[in-house]
C-alpha cells in the first residue's frame, strides 16, 4: 500500500498496463508533448515514444473513431478525451459504433476500448465545460461505464476497463486528481459491474459516484461526530451496469435514503436510483428518496452563482436531516 | 479475368433483383439499398485486393459482400434475418460483417464507417503489417465531418488506406452539385497533400487498374482518394421510387446500364459469346434462388439469445430483462 | 374539426407557420427535391422555393449548427434531422450551443430554433436506426422538448414550438406518422410545458408519451371494456419542463402507476418519472411503480429480436394488471 | 490609421499584461486564454470591418472584444464575473458577447463557432443583407469536422462570410505540422473552390488589406478563407508554462513580438516618437487599470438571478430548484 494522489493511481494503471500489453496505446489530444492537460499522462511520451502514446489534432470524432476501428483489429486503445463536454463531438462514434459494433454484426468483432474522460464542475470553466453527461453512456447497452470516487478504485477500475473486451467509459473528475488515498502496489482490477458499500451505517443509506462519493463519506464522518447519525454510503462506482441488489438491500436495512449526484436532476443518474430503490425497497421505505443535484440551469461563470448551483457538502447534510425528520415524523413513535 | 469481372457483374445484378422482390413479399425489413449500376465499380474493386486487405463500406453492400467471396446463401440470409445470416440476422442489408474475409461492416450512419476504416489502418500500422484498408463510402458522404478529420488523420500519419468515393450522383435524391462545393470530389484529396485519382465506375478494368495504383500507394504508407464514377439505377433504396428524377435521366441511365456495355464490349473483344452470356446469366440466377431458398430455410433467432450480444467480456448485473419483466420480482 | 393523419398536421402547422411568418424556415437533408424522408415536407419546395426549403448537404452538424446561427439574428429555422439516431451528430452544436447560448451570454441571444425529428423502433432498421434518445435533450436545461403523441398535439406543439424564442426538440415517432385523429382547423397553439390527462379514471394512473401515449390509450379502453378496469392515462406532451403536478395529482387519486416508454429502461425517462411519482406521492402509493420500457440491448434487425424487445400493448397490459395484484396484496381488506 | 494600430495593439497588450496579473491574483477564475503575440492580427482585423458586421470567435477573444470597441471596463467585468461585465457574469474569459456591437461571442468549444457563424452568414443572404460575418479560429480547430462542413455550406450556398484562421503555430502544445497535413492552412479552401490568403499576421496594415479583400469578396457572395499568421508568446493559457517550447524558440518569439516591431517600424517612417509611445503607452496603463478598478468595485450576481436566463420564452415548470431543496415540499 502507498497514499498515492488520484492522478498517480490513474497514471501508475497506464502505465503499468503499457508494460505489461504492447497492444495497449494511448490516444488524444495533447498527451504526449504537452503531457495531457491534466497531466495523466506526465512522461508517457519519453517512455513510450510516439507510435504508442498518441498526440492527435483536434478531431474528437475522428480520432475516437479511429481508435474504435484499430480495437476491432485487436488492439486495446486507450482514448482520453480531454473533459467529458467535448465527447459530445464524438458520441455518434461512441454510442452508433463502438456500443453497437458487437451486437450489430452478431457477436463478431470485439471492440476492447477505454475512454477516459474527466467531468466536474467547480471550477469557473462555465456552461459549457463543466457539465457531467455520463449519463449518455450509462443510458447505452453495449457500454460499460465506470466512475472511480477513490485513488484505489482509480487504479483498480482502469486497469478492469482495459482488460475489459468492451467499450468501457472511465469517468475521472477534475475536483478528485489530486485528492489522495491508499492504493495497493500490486495489480488487483476491480469488477465492473459491483457497487461497493464504502461505509456501514443503520440510520440512513446515501448513495452516490464519483465526487460525490467522496464527499458523502465526508459527509458521513461529520454527521456520525456532530450529531451521531450512522450513514452507510454506497459508492455506485459502475453506472452500466448497474448494481441494483447491494442498493436495495442497504435500503432494506436502513429504511430510507438520499442520492447525490454532479449532474442536473431530471433525467439524471440519480433519477435510476431513487426509481430503483423506490422499487426495489418498497415495502421498506419510512420517507421519499431525496435526491440533491446541480440546479437546473447552464452553469454560470460568475462564482457565486457557479457555488449555488453545485450540490454541496451542506446541501447533503440538509437532504439527510430532512429526510430523517421526514422518517420520524411517519415511523409510529 | 475479364470473365470474372463480367460474371461477378451478373451475379450481383441478379442478386440484387431477387432481394428487391423479396423485399416486396416482405420477406426483408427495413432499409434496403441495392447496388444496381454500380456492378462494375465492384467487380473491379474488390478484385484488386488481397484477402487479408481489410473492407469497410456503408449500407449499399450486399454487393461487395459478395464480391469478396462471402457465400450469396449467407448474404441472402441476412437479408432475411436468419441465424445463418452473415450477421446472424442481427444486423440485416445495412449491416453484413464477415470476420473471416475481413470484411468489417456495412455502417448505416453516413459517414461512420469512415474514422473506423482510418483506425483499421492504424492497427496495421501499429503493427507494422503488409495489409490495407478499402473504406467505401458514397458521394454524399464527403461532406460530413468524419470524412474530413479522417483523411487528415490519414494523411498525417501515413496510413495504408485506400478511401473509395462511389460517385453515382446522388445522396438519396440530392445530385453532387447541390451537395459539394467541389463537385470534383478527387480533388477535396488536395486539402490533406493526399494523392487522388477519378475512375469510370462503369468500367470494372479501369477500376480496377485505379484500385491497384492506390492500393500500392497506401501500402507505402501513402494513403490515398479514388473516385468511381457510376449512376443509380433505382431509388435510394428499395421503395424510393426516385420521382425528382427526370425520365430523361432515369433513360439515360438505363442506357448507359454497365452490365450491358461490358457484355457488349466483352462480345466485341470476342471474349463473350451469346451462350456465355446466357450460361453465366442462368448460372447467376440459379446461384441466387438457391440463396434465397437456403435463406428461407434458415431459422429465425430464438428470442432466448436476445441478450447474447450486448457485451463481449461477461458482466454482473448485465440487465437482461423482457418489456414485460418487473425489475424486482 | 377534421380527421388527419399525424403526418398531415405536423405538415399543416409547418405550411401555416411559413404562410404567416417570413422568419421561418425549413432546412434539413432531403426535405425539398425529395420531399422529405417521411414526406412531412411534400410540396413545401414547390410552394415556397428554394431559399425557405433549403435541401443541405449531409452534415447534420454543419447545418444544425448553421440554423442556430441563424436563429440568433432572429431567424425561426425548423430544421428537420431524418431521424433522431443522426442528431448525435449534431449533439454539440445543440447542446453546447443552442441551449447555452441565451444563459452564457447572459441573455444577450435568443435562440428561436425547431429541431424536428422522428425517433421509433419496429421498422427492422437495426441498433443505430431505431434508437429512442429523446433523454439526451430531454436532461439539458436550455431546451425544451414537446413528444406529440396525437395529430392534434403535432399541430398544437408544433406551433407552440415555433412560436417560442428558445430552442425546441419536436420528437416525433416512424410509427406515429399514419395514425389519424381530429384536428382543430384554426391554429391554436398549445402551451410547452404542460402534460394532458388524456383519459380519466379511477384505478391506476399510466404514464406516457409520443407512441407509448397512443398505445396506452389503447390499452386503457380494452381493459376497460374486457376487465373493467378504470385507467387514467397522463400523456407527458413535453419532457422539458416536466409536469410533475399533473403526474403526481393523479397518483395522489389512483394510488398507484404504470410508466410506458419506448427507450431502455435503465436511466431511461420513465426514471424520472417513477422516481417524481415515488417522491411526490410517497403517502398514496399502494405499490411501486412499475416501467415498461425496452430491453437493454443493442435493437436487433431479425424480427422476432426485434418484436421481443420492444414495449408492447400486451407488456403494458401484464404490468397494469400485476401492479393492481400488488395494490391488492398490500391493502387493507 | 497606422497610429490608431499602434494604439489598439498597445491596449490589448497591457489589457492582457493585467489580465495575467488577475489571475495569479485570483480575480479572475477559469480558463483563460491570451492574445499575448496576436495583437496586430486584433488591430488590423477589426478595424476592416463595418460596424453592422458580425463577429464570432473563439474564447481567445479579449483583444477581438477591445478592439470591437466594447468598453474596457465591461471586458474586464467580465473576467472578473461581475454583473457589468460583457456577458453579465455568466460567460468568463472565453464567451464575451455583445449585442450592440455584434460581437457574437467567443465560444470554448473548439470549432463550436464556424458554423453558427456560417448561419449568420444565411440569415444575412436570407434577408438580403449588405453585412457580412467574420469567424475567427485557430489553427489547430482547422482539423474538425465543424470547419469542414461549415466552408463547404457557405461555398455552396454563396455565403458572406470570411473564415479567419489565426495561425500561431501552435494548438495547445501541438505544432501545426503535427496536425495538420496540409500546413499551409489557406490552402484548404481549394476543397471548397473557395478563394484564400495567407497573410503576415504580425503586420497590422498586412491583416487590415487582405481582411478588405477577403471581406468584398464575402459580401459579393463568394466567402473567403484568410490564413494570418502570427506567433503565440506565452502558454496556452494564463497557467500553461509551455514547457514543451524550446527556450530557442521561446527567445526568436520574444525577439519577433509584433507590438515591438510595429513600433520600430513607425518609429522609422517618423509616425511614432519616443514621446508617443510613452503617452500611449501610459494612456494605455491606464486605461486598463481604471477597467481592473472598474471590475473589482462592479458587484457580484445575485444568487437570486440563478435561474433568470434558463429560458427566454417562459413556461410553467421549469425547474428552479438550489440543489439542497426538497422536489416537493
Ligand atoms: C448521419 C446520417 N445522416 C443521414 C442519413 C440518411 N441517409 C442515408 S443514405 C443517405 C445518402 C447518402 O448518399 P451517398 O453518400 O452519396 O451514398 P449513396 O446512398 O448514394 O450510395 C442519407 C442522407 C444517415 N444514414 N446518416
Ligand atoms: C472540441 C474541443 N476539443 C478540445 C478542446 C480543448 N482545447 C482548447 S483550446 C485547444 C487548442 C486550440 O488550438 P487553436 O485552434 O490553434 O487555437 P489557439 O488556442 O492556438 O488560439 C484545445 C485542444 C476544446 N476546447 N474543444
Ligand atoms: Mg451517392
Ligand atoms: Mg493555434
Amino acid at each position: 500500500m502507498s497514499v498515492i494522489s488520484y492522478r498517480q493511481a490513474l497514471h501508475d494503471a497506464l502505465r503499468g498496463e503499457m508494460l505489461r500489453d504492447d497492444d495497449v496505446f494511448l490516444i488524444g489530444e495533447e498527451i504526449g508533448l504537452f503531457e495531457g492537460s491534466y497531466k495523466i499522462t506526465a512522461g508517457m511520451l519519453a517512455e513510450f515514444g510516439p507510435k504508442r502514446v498518441r498526440d492527435t489534432p483536434i478531431a474528437e470524432e475522428g480520432f475516437t473513431g479511429a481508435a474504435i476501428g484499430a480495437a476491432m483489429l485487436g488492439l486495446r486503445p486507450v482514448v482520453e478525451i480531454m473533459t467529458i463536454n467535448f465527447s459530445l463531438l464524438a458520441l455518434d462514434q461512441i454510442v452508433n459504433h463502438a456500443a453497437k459494433i458487437y451486437g450489430m454484426f452478431g457477436g463478431q468483432a470485439r471492440v476492447p476500448l477505454v475512454i477516459r474522460t474527466p467531468g466536474g464542475g467547480g471550477q469557473q470553466l462555465g456552461a459549457t465545460h463543466s457539465q457531467n453527461i455520463e449519463l449518455y453512456y450509462a443510458f447505452v447497452p453495449g457500454m460499460k461505464v465506470v466512475a472511480p470516487s477513490s485513488p484505489a478504485d482509480a487504479k483498480a477500475l482502469m486497469l478492469a476497463a482495459i482488460r475489459d473486451d468492451d467499450p468501457v467509459l472511465v469517468l475521472e473528475n477534475l475536483a478528485l486528481y489530486n485528492t489522495t488515498g491508499e492504493v495497493p502496489d500490486h495489480d488487483e482490477p476491480a469488477e465492473i459491474g459491483r457497487a461497493a458499500v464504502t461505509r456501514q451505517g443503520a440510520d440512513i443509506t446515501v448513495v452516490a459516484y464519483s465526487r460525490m462519493a467522496a464527499v458523502a463519506l465526508q459527509v458521513a464522518a461529520r454527521l456520525e461526530e456532530e450529531e451521531g447519525i450512522d450513514v452507510e454510503v454506497i459508492d455506485l462506482r459502475s453506472l452500466r451496469p448497474l448494481d441494483r441488489d447491494t442498493i436495495v438491500a442497504s435500503v432494506r436495512k436502513t429504511n430510507c435514503a438520499v442520492v447525490l449526484e454532479d449532474d442536473w436532476l431530471t433525467y439524471g443518474i440519480g433519477a435510476e436510483i431513487a426509481a430503483t430503490i423506490s422499487d426495489g425497497a418498497f415495502d421498506w421505505l419510512d420517507a421519499p428518496v431525496r435526491r440533491v443535484a446541480m440546479a437546473e440551469v447552464p452553469l454560470p461563470y460568475a462564482k457565486p452563482l457557479e457555488t449555488a448551483a453545485l450540490p454541496s457538502a451542506a446541501d447533503a447534510i440538509t437532504a439527510i436531516r430532512e429526510t430523517l425528520d421526514a422518517v420520524a415524523r411517519r415511523r409510529p413513535s | 479475368m475479364l470473365l470474372a469481372f463480367y460474371r461477378q457483374m451478373v451475379l450481383v445484378r441478379r442478386f440484387e433483383e431477387r432481394a428487391a422482390r423479396a423485399y416486396t413479399e416482405a420477406k426483408i425489413g427495413g432499409y434496403c439499398h441495392l447496388n444496381l449500376g454500380e456492378e462494375a465499380t465492384v467487380a473491379g474493386l474488390m478484385a484488386a485486393l488481397e484477402p487479408s486487405d481489410y473492407v469497410f463500406t456503408n449500407y449499399r453492400e450486399h454487393g461487395y459482400a459478395l464480391a469478396r467471396g462471402i457465400a450469396p446463401e449467407r448474404v441472402m440470409a441476412e437479408l432475411y434475418g436468419r441465424t445463418d445470416g452473415v450477421s446472424r440476422g442481427w444486423g440485416g442489408s445495412m449491416h453484413m460483417f464477415d470476420v473471416a474475409s475481413r470484411f468489417m461492416g456495412g455502417y448505416g450512419i453516413v459517414g461512420g464507417q469512415v474514422p473506423l476504416a482510418t483506425g483499421a489502418a492504424l492497427a496495421i500500422d501499429y503493427r507494422g503489417g503488409a495489409e490495407a484498408v478499402v473504406c467505401l463510402m458514397g458521394d454524399g458522404t464527403t461532406n460530413i465531418g468524419a470524412f474530413h478529420e479522417s483523411l487528415n488523420i490519414a494523411a498525417l500519419w501515413e496510413l495504408p488506406i485506400v478511401y473509395v468515393v462511389v460517385n453515382n450522383g446522388l445522396g438519396m435524391g440530392t445530385p453532387v452539385e447541390r451537395s459539394s462545393a467541389e463537385p470534383e470530389l478527387h480533388k477535396r484529396a488536395s486539402a490533406y497533400r493526399m494523392a487522388s485519382a477519378r475512375v469510370d465506375g462503369n468500367d470494372p478494368v479501369a477500376v480496377f487498374d485505379a484500385a491497384r495504383v492506390a492500393l500500392d500507394s497506401a501500402r507505402a504508407g501513402r494513403p490515398y482518394l479514388l473516385e468511381t464514377v457510376s449512376g443509380r439505377l433505382k431509388g435510394h433504396s428499395v421503395v424510393d421510387p426516385a420521382r425528382y428524377r427526370s425520365r430523361a435521366e432515369a433513360e439515360a441511365l438505363q442506357a448507359a446500364d454497365p452490365v450491358a456495355a461490358y457484355a457488349v464490349r466483352l462480345h466485341e473483344q470476342g471474349v463473350l459469346t451469346d451462350d456465355l452470356i446466357a450460361g453465366i446469366d442462368a448460372e447467376a440466377t440459379a446461384i441466387v434462388a438457391a440463396a434465397a431458398r437456403f435463406a428461407d430455410e434458415s431459422p429465425h433467432p430464438e428470442v432466448a439469445t436476445l441478450f447474447d450480444y450486448t457485451y463481449a467480456t461477461s458482466v454482473p448485473n448485465d440487465s437482461r430483462r423482457l418489456p414485460g419483466e418487473a425489475l424486482f420480482a
